[in-house]
Formats: structure tokens, sequence, C-alpha cells
């Protein structure tokens, strides 16, 4: 049963989200219940994978519907037929970020979504999220990650325009559709050219019989400014804060794991599928394709913190700093990308080049556990006073000992002070972007400051202050569940501050190797 | 020959649907502009199936010819989905249009900004 | 896990010395010294239930609840850099034809770094 | 011959309905248009071997999403201000 | 900045139409196309457009066992697609049902059927309604065939359960209001998931080798399994495998999602919170 784990991952949330509406009026109670051990249950058959897919560094292969699954290509034939899961310890590490935030989440969400007759459809809505984000992050296919990327983007607007009582909630989801939808068309064009020159839909076939032809070089164009778009890096990152704004607290969370799994899939396009293939030499300029990565990124943690700073609606200002944070990620992992192919051996990337790369993959598990707790806790913010505009909240930090306690340890972690987690990853990236490009490395560390002062000044101003108990509009203590995720999220986020050492030799180190099979 | 036709109506349509998506300010002209993105792609990948002088690739009563050629099965099977896929988006987006217009009372994207005052 | 726990925790390879224990247990030895020793040097007449708990007024002694608004931090730094922040609330105003166009912008760059032979 | 012929005609007549769905102010025209679209892909995609899929686009693409948006239509404001 | 977007236009066209004279042609024969050349045996020549399509051809008939290799490939080869697909239906079913509650509320869930003197619904004019009445049943019947014969001709799945949706949505065109809505949306939620269980379970069912495996085709004969000769032949009903099981599942989802979207639709264009906007067009 265990080489089924793959099927069973993705699988479990859909077979739990098709059976909704004929189990949904069996009570919220039981309801919740079975969907938090379903989620428990995919955490624990992803850790089951982590002893021999990320320590031995194996690759699990699936084939749907074949006689023997773990094989990638059936007896007899050189290419794949049908579709194939591959899970090696990257596409690992982007399930399990997967798993921790749908876990987290669902627990917040049962506590402040109120029970009415729509609950039942968030939560199937919320199940087949986690299957799109699931499949996204597993398959090799890329007709297959388009469908679950549809499942993912739709499943996302809807849930966005969940309290259809707002004004502008509708709007924000026309907007992530939309966006979604010029994405994803752009993604299936660049599918058909890959189809059109090798004939075949496998991310590892093309690789090995990739030509770098022109066409290659427009599909890799395509399929990668789409998936930047998805992950919200600059120049088509305003859809953002509309979005994450006019969302539940919850959804907004799940939105920016989307976005992370899109960055993780980015990553994976440029590696796996247009990465310098086994038989071709690479004509591809992984050094001009890093350098738009850079640019991308640079220009995202500029932006994004700049215009967070004069924010004064708390969720547009986290949101904002989640666009600053993914240029963090694509700052690393593009000086990663400028060097792994470079002339000299591999000797710049053994360098830094490698060290930029753990540095910025591992920002993207630290970004997926402290933003998550940043969302939530500004869940429990508005939810208690009402209104996210800034001025409206005073003296919080009288009532919610907890929720104090919580969002100090996220905007340090975010801010990147040393005992938390945002602290080492941002370490790795600021030591070998400096030996890259001192001027990055800079600007990295600029950003950080501002990072750090707009969230003092969100708990300067909701947190400290007189307790004011005439603005609370709504004073009931939070629910087990909403205080079990922020506190799972709270923990995790000490332990990988604590101990980096354990995650990143754990899961970061055989991710990087995984992702650019150079040890 | 006959296929430098297709691919120009494909690029065409492509190219007149994101300008369309540019410049129009309608959010139902949106949707359809959206519509001709989906079947452009979909155009694209069914004139790459096609093989010339060869029959559709269903073997009951298909011609009994010695030399049987048939046409790509693959990306008709993937255009199957894109399709229905096409639709789901499409009543998607017009729900949420339908009801963005019973919040604000218009469509004009010029007049649903969106967004609230910045600080 | 391979290598045993100490490996773990003193890890010299990713360049910086990074023993999170050593650094806990010299923050509690501080705590402690500082607790017990250092403060002595300091003023001792501070006394819990007088009015010195009250937060400072800065001179107005009536009880005044009122919190800095959070809009009026940083208003100097806004203030200097007004023209940046007015071009960059033009691009985040709502408008979906500017966020569909930044995307189209972007490929129409990549694509002349593919022409010009660059990418 | 006469097949390639045929096949560029329907390529005009696609152009042509495309541009008029997306200029047209009155929205239930440019449905209308969208819907000659439908109908003319779906005869491409039969010319093209590709019968599945035709009957897929004619049900979906033209009898379906037609119908849903003469109904958003109806609930919303017939001329694009 | 109009114009900037404009001229990005200009780039993006020229780079494509460049980019179509370096695409592979249709026109050249790709590939070995002959389909009776080489059985079940791999050909390896350089990568080029068909060499996994040329299989699916040549070994699509033996390890599937139906006739149509398109619905072979789509509930097959790449049934794992289809599963995402239907769910992307069910999803936008859920997620509509979910947006139009909030406008469909109280009172009217239940709303009678507004018919004029001799019983006739009201609305469109009475040949419509008599059209209707007599389109429906052979409508239903050319959508079931084609669900049912979509291993042999053109068809399957999805075009079956859309042609039956357009019945549907010539009801709801010709104005037949739904009697009581809850009862009729809990019947059609029913049974779109029973189609979609069914379609995962039977995919379960295969476990034992690998999900979707199709245990039930070719072993000799037995429940839709019978084996076919290759190449043409007139077709046998009971041969696909689990494909007619799949293609069924989808189809009764397809119809029960879609006549969902359009019952829901048309109730919340004249439920009385929707806007007064709406006109008559």
């Amino acid at each position: 049963m265990t080489n089924h784990i793959p099927v069973l991952i993705i699988t479990l949330p859909l077979i739990a989200a098709f059976l909704q509406p004929v189990t949904g009026f069996a009570g919220f109670k039981l309801r919740n219940l079975v969907i938090i051990t379903i989620l428990l249950v995919l955490n624990g058959l992803l850790f089951m994978l982590v002893p021999d897919v990320a320590l031995q560094g194996k690759t699990i292969y699936y084939t749907m519907g074949a006689s023997d699954p773990s094989q990638f290509t059936q007896p007899g034939i050189s290419f794949p037929v049908r579709i194939v899961l591959k899970i090696d310890s990257f596409s690992l590490f982007t399930g399990i970020i997967v798993g921790v935030v749908t876990l987290t989440t669902f627990l917040f969400s049962t506590g402040t979504v109120k029970e009415d007759k729509r609950k039942s459809y968030f939560s199937t809505l919320f199940l087949l999220f986690t299957a799109g984000l699931m499949g996204m992050s597993f398959t090799n296919d890329l007709f297959n990650f388009f469908v679950f990327l549809e499942i993912s983007s739709i499943s996302g607007a809807a849930l966005v325009a969940y309290r259809t009582y707002r004004k502008h909630a509708p709007y924000a989801g026309y907007k992530y559709i939309l966006i979604s939808t010029i994405a994803t068309t752009f993604f299936l064009f660049g599918v058909g050219i890959c189809y059109a020159q090798y004939g075949s839909f496998n991310i590892q076939y093309i690789n090995s019989v990739l030509a770098h032809s022109y066409l290659d070089k427009v599909a890799m164009l395509f399929i990668i400014v789409a998936m930047a778009m998805k992950a919200g890096s600059v120049p088509m990152h305003m859809w953002v804060p509309d979005t994450y704004a006019e969302a539940p607290a919850s959804i907004s969370a799940m939105l920016k794991a989307s976005g992370m799994v899109t960055l993780c899939a980015m990553f994976r396009f440029t590696f796996s599928l247009f990465g310098p293939s086994s038989s071709g030499a690479g004509k591809i300029n992984y050094e001009t394709l890093g350098w738009i990565v850079i640019v991308l990124g640079v220009l995202s943690m500029f932006i994004g913190v700049t215009m967070a700073l004069i924010q004064h609606d708390v969720r547009r200002l986290m949101a904002f700093h989640a666009v600053s944070q993914t240029g963090y990620m694509l700052l690393g992992v593009g000086v990663g990308i400028a060097v792994f192919a470079k002339g000299d051996g591999g000797a710049a990337f053994k360098a830094f080049g490698k060290m930029a790369m753990v540095g910025g993959i591992f920002h993207i598990m630290n970004n997926a556990f402290y933003k998550n707790l940043l969302f939530l806790t500004s869940g429990v913010m508005e939810r208690r006073f009402g209104t996210r505009n800034l001025n409206g909240m005073i003296g919080l930090g009288h009532r919610d000992t907890l929720t104090t306690v919580v969002f100090m340890i996220g905007a340090l972690a975010i801010a990147g002070i040393p005992p938390f987690n945002g602290f080492d990853s941002k370490l790795l990236i600021y030591e070998s972007v400096y030996k890259f490009s001192p001027v990055l490395a800079i600007i990295a560390m600029f950003v950080s400051v501002m990072t750090l002062a707009s969230f003092m000044k969100v708990f300067y101003s909701s947190f400290m202050g007189p307790r004011r108990d005439d603005l609370i509009v709504e004073g009931a203590p939070l629910t087990k569940g909403t205080k079990a995720g922020l506190i799972i999220l709270a923990a995790l986020i000490i332990l990988t501050g604590l101990f980096p050492g354990i995650i990143v030799d754990g899961i970061i180190e055989p991710a990087v190797t995984a992702l650019t099979q150079i040890r | 020959m006959l296929s430098i036709f297709l691919y120009v109506t494909v690029v065409s349509l492509l190219i007149l649907s994101i300008t369309s998506v540019i410049y129009k300010r309608n959010l139902i002209k949106l949707v359809i502009a959206l519509n001709i993105a989906e079947s452009s792609v979909n155009l694209f990948f069914i004139t790459l199936a096609y093989r010339p002088d060869s029959t559709a690739p269903i073997f009951t009563l298909a011609p009994a010819l010695q030399e049987l050629r048939m046409v790509l099965p693959s990306p008709q099977a993937l255009i199957l989905t894109n399709i229905v896929i096409g639709f789901a988006t499409t009543a998607l987006m017009l729900v949420l249009a339908v009801i963005t217009y019973k919040n604000n009372g218009t469509l004009d994207i010029r007049k649903l900004k969106g967004v609230e005052d910045h600080d | 896990m391979n290598g045993k726990i100490i490996d773990l925790i003193i890890k010299p390879e990713i360049g910086i010395v990074w023993i999170p224990l050593l650094l806990v247990a010299v923050f509690f030895v501080f705590m402690v010294v500082f607790h017990v020793w250092g403060r002595k040097f300091f003023r001792n007449d501070y006394n819990e239930n007088s009015d010195q708990v009250k937060p400072y007024n800065s001179g107005n002694l009536d009880e005044v609840n009122y919190s800095v608004k959070s809009s009026n931090l940083y208003w100097g730094f806004k203030k200097s850099m007004d023209r940046y922040f007015d071009i960059m609330k033009k691009f985040h105003d709502g408008d979906l034809n500017n966020y569909a166009k930044w995307f189209v912008i972007v490929v129409a760059a990549c694509f002349l770094l593919i022409g010009g032979g660059l990418l | 011959m006469t097949f390639s012929v045929v096949l560029s005609i329907l390529c005009a007549v696609i152009l042509i309905t495309a541009v008029l769905s997306i200029l047209f102010r009155d929205l239930m025209a440019a449905v209308v248009s969208y819907a000659v679209f439908g109908l003319v892909m779906t005869v491409i995609y039969f010319m093209l071997d590709a019968p599945d899929v035709a009957i897929a686009e004619a049900s979906i693409g033209a009898a379906l999403t037609v119908c849903i948006f003469v109904i958003a239509i109806r609930m919303t404001r017939r001329r694009e201000e | 900045m109009k114009l900037v977007s404009l001229l990005a236009m200009f780039i993006i066209a020229g780079f494509m139409f460049t980019g179509i004279g370096k695409l592979h042609l249709p026109g050249d024969p790709a590939g070995n196309s002959n389909v009776f050349s080489q059985r079940s045996s791999e050909k390896t020549d350089t990568a080029n457009i068909s060499t996994m399509d040329d299989y699916y051809l040549r070994n699509g008939q033996m390890e599937t066992g139906s006739n149509n290799i398109v619905t072979s490939v789509v509930f097959d080869y790449r049934g794992f697609d289809t599963l995402g697909e239907a769910a992307v239906l069910f999803l936008v079913v859920t997620s509509i049902s979910m947006l139009l509650f909030s406008i469909i509320k109280g009172k009217d869930l239940e709303e009678t059927v507004l018919t004029d003197s001799d019983g006739f619904p009201a609305g469109m004019t009475r040949i419509v309604s008599i059209g209707t009445v007599l389109m429906l049943p052979i409508i239903m019947a050319f959508g079931a065939y084609l669900v049912i014969h979509g291993h042999l001709s053109p068809g399957g799945g999805f075009q079956g359960g859309a042609v039956m949706a357009t019945g549907t949505a010539l009801l709801v065109i010709s104005s037949f209001v739904v009697r009581n809505l809850q009862k009729t949306y809990k019947l059609f939620s029913f049974f779109e998931s029973l189609g979609l269980t069914v379609f995962i379970v039977t995919g379960f069912a295969g476990m034992g080798i690998s999900f979707l495996h199709n245990f039930l085709a070719n072993n000799d004969g037995s429940f839709l399994g019978k084996v076919i000769p290759l190449g043409t032949n007139p077709g046998f009903l009971n041969s696909g495998g689990i494909l007619p099981i799949l293609s069924t599942a989808v189809g009764i989802e397809v119809f029960c999602g879609i006549s969902i979207i359009l019952v829901l639709l048309s109730r919340a264009l004249n439920a009385r919170g929707s806007q007064k906007g709406g006109h008559k067009c």
C-alpha cells in the first residue's frame, strides 16, 4: 500500500469533497472533524515519504493506470504514455508546505467563518483547493498541471467572493479569475508549443529530448511569465492587494500558499523542463533568465514594501508584504539560476549559487509559516473591531494576549530578527547575493528594515494604547480550533528558527540538489 | 499550404482577445474576449493534431484500407477537457459579474474601482 | 538523521557559527546576573502604585484616552516620497485593464530579449 | 484543393465574427455573433477530422455558453455603457 | 500609457508570426503514420510529434478495448485529467450555488408554477411550450446514446451530458418555472455527487495494481471485457472495460451539474432580491 501514497495524497481530498453535498447535512461539528482528520492523514502520508525521498534522495514515480505503477515508462517503450506523478525532494518540499498551511488554516477557519447553510460549500471548495495545490506540486505532466492549476484558481476565486454581501468581494473574485484565465491560456499556449516540437506532455521526457530551439524559448517565456503572474511578482502583482483584502482571513492565507506553490512550479519548469538537458548543449542563456528573475525579485521587494508602509488597511498592508516576500524568494533562486549553468564548471555555483538557492527555497518554507500566521491574526483583528482600518483599532493587547504574542512572533519573524526563522533564510540570501553583486544585498537589507517599520506601525497602533472596550464589535473568546491553528504555526516558527540545521539538511538541501541535479 | 491560414487565425484570435481585454471596459465583454482566447488555443491544438488525407481516430466502420492513416488522438482528448474548463470559467465569471452588478449597480471597469481610498 | 545531535548544532560550513542553545543559555545567564546584581546601579525610587504607572501624556495630566493614529506614523517618510507614491497609487487603483496590460508589457519585453539573442 | 479553399473561407468567417462580437456595443448582438463564432468553430473541427471535439464545441461552446450569456445579460444592463 | 500596450501587442504579434514559420506544419507526414505497420512494438525514431500518438493508435484497441481512440485517451491513458476535469465542473457548480444562494432566499425557494388559464407555463407562447415538450425526449435520447456509445462512435461522457443539458436549457429558456427549487436542487446535486463518486470509486477499484487501472478490459468476454478484433470492426457494446462506466458517470455528472447552473441562474434572474435593473430584453 505504501507505493500508492502519491495518488492517495491527491485523491483523498477529492473524494471527501465529492461526498460533501451528501454528508454535508450531518451537522457541522462532525463535518469539521472529518475534514481535520483528512488533513492530518495527508500530513501523515507526506511525512511517511520524508525518510526515503528526502534523506536518501530517491525519486518515486507513480504512473496512473499502468500495470506497474512505480516504473516511469511501460516495459518495452522509451517514452512515457500515461500520466506520471513524480515525487522528488523538491515536490515533497512543496507538498509539505501545502499540507501544513491547509491544516492550520482550516483549523483557524472552523472558528471564524460563521456556520450557515453555505458553510458546507466553503469546506467543499477548501478541500478541492487543497487537492488542486497537492496535484500542482506532485504532477510530472504539463497538461495535468494545467488542470490542477485551473482547479486551484477557480476555487480560489469562488472563496474570495464568499462574502457576497461585501461591496467589492465579488469584484475581487472576478479580478482573480480573470488574471488566472489569462495566465492559464498563455500557459496552455506554451504547452501546445512544447507538444508541437516533442509530441509529449511529460516534463522529464521533454527535457531529455530538448533541442533549445527558438520555439522552446517562446514556450519557456509563456510558461514562466504566466507562472510569475500567478505568483504575484511585481509588474503583474496589482491584483494581489485587492484580492487578499476582500477575501476571508483563512482564504488569503490559502491564496498565499497557492502563490508559493505556483512559484515552486515556476522553479521546477526552469530547472526540470527547460534545464540544460543531457542531450543538447544548453543554448538557452540561463544568465539572462537568472537576471530576469532577479529583476522581478528586486522590484517586488522594493515596491511591495514601500506601498505597504503607507497602507491603513491591515489586510492590504499584509498583502503588499506577501508581494515583497515573494521578491526575496525570486532574488535568492534567481541568483542560483544566473550562476548554475555558468561556463566556469560550477565553481561560482558551488561558491555561492547553491547557498543562494538554499536560502531562497528555505525562505519559501519560512514565509509559508509566518505569513499565514500574520494573515490569520489580521483575521482575528478584523473580527474584533469589525473593520480593517488600522485607525479604528486600539488596545487589542489588553483583551487577546494569545493574539498579541502570536502577532509579535510573526512580525519579528517576517522582519528577520535572529531567534526566529525569517532571519536564517534572509541571512543565507544576504551572504550569497552579496558575493554575486553587493547592490542587491544592500537593497534586500533596506527592504527588511522597512518591513520591520511597517509591522511596528501595525503593532503600535492596534495592539498597544489604552483599553477601549467601546470599539470591540465581537468580544467572544477564540474557539479551540482557532487557537490551535495559531499555536501550531507559532511553534513551527520558533522550532525552525532555533534549529535551522535540521530543516536545511533534512528537506531544503535535498530539494535543491533534486532541482538542479548538481550535488 | 492550408495550415498557414489556421495558425494565422489562431495567433490573430489570441492577439485580438488580449487587446480587447486591455481596452474594453464592460465586464461581460471581457468574458467574451477570454472565451475567444480559449477557442484560439483549442484551434491551435487541433491544427497540431491534423494530418492530411487521414481519417478520424475511430476504428468503428473506418475505411478498410490497407494503408489506414489516422489523425493524432491526444490533442483532441485534451481539447475536450479544455472546452469544459472554458465553459466552467465563463459560468463563474458571469455569476461574479452579475453579483458585482447587484452590489455596485454598474459593470464599467472605470466606475468599479474596487479599492477604497488610499492612506 | 546523519550525524550526531552535536554536529547538527554546530554547523561551521554554512559560514556562521549557529548555536541556538548556547544563545538561549547566554541570554538566561545575563538576565539572572542583571536581575540580581545590575539593578542596584539604576534609580530605585520607582514604586508600583504611585501615579508613575500612568502613561506620561506629555504634560496634560487629565485622563486622555488616545493613541497615535497609525496613519500619521512615518508621515515624514510619506511627505518626502510624495511624487513616488502618487505614481504608485495610480498603478494600484483597481483598473482591470491596467492589470492585464502589465502582463502584456512583460511578455513583450521578454520577446525583445529573445529577439535580441540575449535569452 | 477545395478543402483548403473552404477552410480558409471559414477562417476568414471566424475572424470576422470574433471582431464583430468584440466591437458590438449592444451585448445581445455580441453574444449572437459569438454563437455564430462557436458554430463555425464546430464546422472547422469537423473538417479537421475531430468529431468528438466538434460535438463538444457545438453543445457546450455554441449552445450552453450562449444560453448562460443571455441569462447574465438579462440580469444586468444590455447596452455597454 | 495606452500607446505602450499597443506597441507591446505589435511586438508579441510579430514574434508569434515568426514562430509560426518554424512550427511543424501538419502537411508533412510526421513519422510512420500507417496504423497497421507495427502492432504494439514501439517505434523509436527521432523525437517527432507522433511517437506517443502513434503508440495510442497502434495499441489503443488492444490495451483499452475501445474503438474510439480519443475516448480511450480521455478515460484510460489520461484518465487523471478527466478526473480533474470532472472536479472542475463540480467545483464551479458548488461555487455558483454558494454565490447564488445568497441572492435566492426565503420565499423564492418555493415558487408556484406561473401558468396561464389552461395550465400551460406563462411567459413564452404556447408553441414554444409544446415544442419544448415534444423536443425534450429526442434530445435526451440522443444525449444518452452519445454517453453509452462513447467508446464506439464519436462522443463520450462530456458531449452526451452536455447535449442532455441543452434539454434543460430548452426548459429554462421557455420560462418553465421550477416548482420547488429546494427539492430539484437536492435531487440534481445528489445525482451529481453520485456520478463523481462512481468515477473515483471505479478508479480506486483498480487500486490493487494502480489508480484508474482498466481491470475490466480484455478478459475474454466477461462484463464489458470482450476482446475486440483489431483494425476496423463494427464495434461491440460490451468491449470498453471501465470506459463505459466512467463515461456514464461523467455523463450523469455533467448533465446534473450544468442543469443546476441553468436552473439556479434562471431562478436568480427573477428572484426578489436581485437588482431591479434587470430589464426585459
